[in-house]
């Protein structure tokens, strides 16, 4: 596995913070009523949506899912307008009409997140199909988690892409639970990559907390499929660290999350950055500056944003022609 | 008399029916678990045991199909969608299968479920979990289907969708989880099937549905003094209870049917369409429907509460059946 | 002219379109075999190659889901459901995603997809071969849906919904497959949203859609001289050509609406919503919808032909109209 | 593997025979038009319905496919009201309603075919949850072929069963097509025991056109599911001989059906029979004569009941309270 260079672990860990701080205030201005609707937070997985954004082309797209935060800053790095858009502002990503869950950038290859567990593996096959269809070296991506396998279009599309080899990547973030339920009550056989297999995908397991292993594996993956070796399946393994949603309270059994911290995957790639030499504590200092200011003027920008218009906007189903 | 939440009445309705049926249990995502994620199972599996309630992954078209299966061989399932809108995935189980089985059978088999959804809008969650499927099983031969307004009507209608012989859509409006009202202690159902009067009014029925029931009631006091309006809550879509319907407009003369989902081919629609075939010479002025604009819901609540009726469109609704025939 | 069948006109349209634009592409079972089990896409794969013409597994999520996000990155996809049933497998992908996914982005992604189904009842099928969801697809905000009954307005109809930027159902009758029409050679369009009348008269109009059309016109000759009866076929179902209808309506001062499918909630009560909304006081009588009865649809030949409307139903049901007013 | 009793062989024999002749007979009546609608012929499948079948009890329940006959008579061996059902006759199995995809005769555990393909799988895991509900030690079986392995639900049932243990017996009779389709373009991995062992369902595979192997290997699963030992997934190897459906015209490789003829399950029954001294020519000739009368008295009764009254059908949807 070749070694990552430090422009681009720089750039791993500047997002590995936008996303954990973008979150942290995500988190308090849904509690002040800043934000609303239904908010999937996505701390404790930051590597995975990096590790495998910061893979990809602008062009390759990505379908993501309804905790989608991660995966929209580390693929469009839009943060004011995904903020706005939480907001339900005019001036959002997807028009005030989408929310959290529907964040698109289609010119960064961001394709939507999906309120439907397992509802976006089937589009991501679809987008691997246009590059194929077209004889690019585009590649797709499709996100979800360990409650989304045991839909079944995970089992039709595993299927689907072998059989005709689609460009995609299929990436499970397996974070231990699907809102209240933990994996082993969901699954007989926990094991994701076993399944992918048993359909003719290739799949591999990995760190999801190491977003350099996350970055190392995905740049691999997706060199294959660029050379239409065939769909791949990436398993992270990691944890989600808020509760399911902003409405849903969290019983977790006490001690459980805190055995988690030691992985916690900011903290883990800071501590290899400084012990590397790579980062210094003023370099870090300087970074949560950066964040700090930039999502200052999110919030100021989505605050900012007038709401959309109920008698501009068409209220109307159909696409002009 | 005690006051207790539209989501208490549905989780007392679920724990004396189970109690009163062995056959009864309830499978649905997170059901199992500190009493699911709107905990309307509260204390269920601690009393029922895991036996009865069941947790499931999230694989609805197995689970739905299992309850299908399941009361085909005797057992009488409650079947907890998290969000209506979730149905889409396990449709062809709801409705190929579920809601066919009985008659393909030539009446052979029996399939007794309960498919308790919940449903609503107002909450910002955009347009997935936003829709509203009431006028789609009213379409399908084969469903009841019941939308409870208030504490009470929820409890005695969940009673009896639960000792029904047939498949009942049963829908939970979200919103109104937390509304307060009499519930009265002890043994008594709502049939299904059966209207109520909300408010009496001489001057024009207003047909209302779910939380436009509620909305209904806030336009008619705006309105009180200027137009006497008379809402009507059918509680059972299906079957309806047109001889209320009837009554009520042949009282009236004018009808509004108001709901919070699209109109095209809908409830509305359909209420519309029996009084103008029933009591067409009885109306005074042309029946309106007024419900959801014709797009996906919108996430921004700027949109969104622009996209769904509100008391100030029912109150111009009204005026304007009432103004047509000026 | 030339006289083609209504499965050959859908066949050219394919072959024309596909010609034309390089970005359409079929999917779905079969499709690529020996011309698909029903024969329509007969030399489909043999001029446009296997690249061009898919067919899948039995996986109607994964293979519509595909679709709706290759139209989502530039391709517009023409999926076949070989039934229309089967669409109840694959319903969150073409409603929660097909449909909504343009909304919701707020524009900024177009769908454009046909989704081709072929329905009908007839044929002793039973329920789970002989449904109808036109009017679930109308309710649901973001399709429109066309619904051709003569080769003519097949092939016309097909070529605008590939070239229109939205997700649009195409729902092809298998009973009028092998019917031959006239259809000229050459190039043209019929637009969606526009009606046809398809027998004018003056003493009443029905709507009719899809086999219905057919049996309304053996009903209409079978009333001549009694009754002078204007067919009217809406061809795109929505959006309707609602002032077609109107001027129709408003000409004859009567209505029946005629369907194969089941009334409640129905394309039909949709009509006559809207007519006594925007015609009540051009009406002499009370409008009426005849369509399926409420049961899923029997398998037996003689239950099926009694349950589906037929041409002395529709003769009763004008009668039914024009008396209620005596 | 215990050998087979001869009575039961014996039994084996009758139901291939009957089957089979059923299955011609049927072929003809549609062909006259005495029975419409969409038919799927069982000819050359017959060794698994009657191997699966004749080793439950009447109270286990099967859940059928569209091509169900076969399953119908091994399990109900009601003929007569079958060969009614499929004619649109009142005193058929399901009094008409529901044609050849939908044969119901609850007292014989018979649940239904299904007209969607995958459609019953869940259903099945209902009778099993039944059972297991009420701590009986009945089981249930789910059959389906080669192209049901790609829709959602097999996935997702796998791993419901496996989770819960349920006692199902899923069986797949692989006949090598799904319509036109062969299964080397339907699916990447043409093993479905592989899948089911990725999703943790005990499976295994056997020759489908061997009624011993299959009633054997059938047996013994039974066995593991009255003992709660959880679901178990057998695997059947078989040949669909005729075209797909009434309607649709077969357009395989020449020769390539007739490759198949060594393994038609009833000839190989018979000359294994014949060989063991188990059966005589003179048997076998009575066996015939008996099927070809019962078939008669089979076709006379649909062709003499009654065509099923709409007026006294209640065209309702609802059964009575
Ligand atoms: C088909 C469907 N069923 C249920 C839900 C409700 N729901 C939303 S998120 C969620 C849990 C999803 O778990 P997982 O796939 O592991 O994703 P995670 O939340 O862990 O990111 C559930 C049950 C849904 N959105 N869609
Ligand atoms: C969900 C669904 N899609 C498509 C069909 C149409 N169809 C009926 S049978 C069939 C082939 C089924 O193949 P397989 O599962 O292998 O069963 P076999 O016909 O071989 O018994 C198809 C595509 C259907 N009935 N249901
Ligand atoms: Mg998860
Ligand atoms: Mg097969």
């Amino acid at each position: 596995m070749e070694s990552i260079d430090l422009h681009i672990k720089r750039e791993l860990l500047e997002y590995l913070v936008l996303i954990r701080r973008f979150e942290e205030r995500v988190k308090v201005l849904y509690h002040q009523g800043a934000i609303m609707g239904a908010i999937h937070l996505y701390i404790g997985q930051e590597a995975v949506a990096v590790g495998v954004c910061r893979s990809l082309r602008d062009e390759d797209t990505v379908f993501s899912t309804h905790r989608g935060h991660g995966h929209a800053i580390a693929k469009s790095g839009e943060v004011e307008r995904i903020m706005a858009e939480l907001m339900g502002r005019d001036e959002g990503l997807s028009r005030g009409h989408g929310g959290s869950m529907h964040l698109f950038e289609p010119p960064k290859g961001l394709m939507g997140g999906n309120g439907i567990v397992g509802g976006g593996i089937p589009l991501s096959l679809g987008g691997a199909f246009t590059a194929q269809y077209q004889g690019s070296d585009r590649i797709s991506v499709g996100f979800f988690s360990d409650g989304a396998v045991n839909q079944g279009t995970f089992a039709e599309c595993l299927n689907l892409a072998a059989l005709w080899k689609l460009p995609v990547l299929l990436v499970c973030e397996n974070n231990q639970y699907a809102a209240t339920t933990p994996v082993e009550r969901s699954t007989a056989v926990r094991d994701v990559v076993g399944r992918a297999r048993a359909f003719g995908v290739r799949a591999e397991k990995v760190d999801g907390n190491d977003v350099e292993a996350v970055f190392q594996a995905a740049t691999a993956a997706v060199a294959a499929l660029r050379q239409s070796q065939g769909p791949r399946l990436l398993e992270c393994e990691t944890y989600r660290v808020e509760p399911h949603c902003g409405i849903i309270p969290d019983e977790r059994t006490p001690g459980e999350r805190e055995l988690w911290n030691p992985r916690d995957p900011v903290s883990l790639f800071v501590g290899r950055l400084v012990g590397e030499g790579a980062i210094s504590a003023s370099d870090l200092e300087a970074l949560e500056r950066r964040v700090r200011e930039r999502l200052d003027r999110a919030v100021e920008f989505g605050a900012r944003s007038p709401w959309p218009d109920p008698q501009v906007d068409p209220h109307r189903t159909w696409v002009l022609q | 008399m005690r006051k207790i939440w539209y989501k208490t009445a549905i989780n007392e309705a679920m724990h004396e029916e189970m109690a009163r049926d062995e056959r009864v249990f309830l499978i649905g995502e997170d059901v199992d678990l500190f009493g699911g994620v709107f905990k309307i199972s509260r204390g269920l599996v601690e009393r029922f045991g895991a036996r009865r309630v069941r947790g499931t992954p999230i694989s609805e078209s197995a689970f739905v199909g299992l309850a299908a299966g399941a009361a085909m061989t005797g057992l009488r399932p409650i079947v907890e969608m998290m969000y209506i809108d979730f149905a889409l995935v396990a449709m062809d189980q709801l409705i190929n299968q579920a809601a066919s089985t009985s008659y393909m059978s030539g009446g052979r088999v029996r399939l007794p479920l309960v498919v308790r959804g919940q449903y609503g809008t107002g909450t910002s969650e955009a347009a997935q979990h936003s829709r509203n499927f009431e006028s789609w099983f009213i379409n399908t031969p084969g469903y009841k289907v019941v939308m409870p307004s208030t504490a009470y009507d929820a409890k005695g209608l969940l009673k009896s969708a639960i000792r029904d012989e047939n498949p009942v859509l049963y829908l939970e409006n979200r919103v109104l989880y937390t509304h307060k009202e009499e519930v009265p202690e002890g043994e008594w159902l709502v049939p299904l099937g059966s209207a109520e009067v909300k408010r009496a009014g001489a001057d024009i029925t207003v047909v209302a549905t779910g939380y436009a029931v509620h909305k209904a009631l806030s336009a008619a006091e705006q309105l009180a003094g200027r137009v006497d309006v008379e809402v009507l809550d059918p509680r059972t879509l299906d079957p309806l209870d047109l001889p209320a319907v009837l009554s009520s407009v042949r009282k009236t003369a004018n009808l509004l049917v108001v709901q919070e989902a699209p109109v095209q081919c809908s409830f509305a629609s359909e209420v519309v369409r029996l009084v103008v075939q029933e009591a067409f010479r009885d109306l005074e002025h042309p029946p309106l429907a007024l419900g959801a604009a014709d797009v996906p819901v919108p996430f921004s609540p700027a949109l969104e509460r622009a996209v769904i009726p509100q008391v100030e469109d029912i109150v111009a609704a009204v005026q304007r059946v009432l103004e047509k025939g000026a």
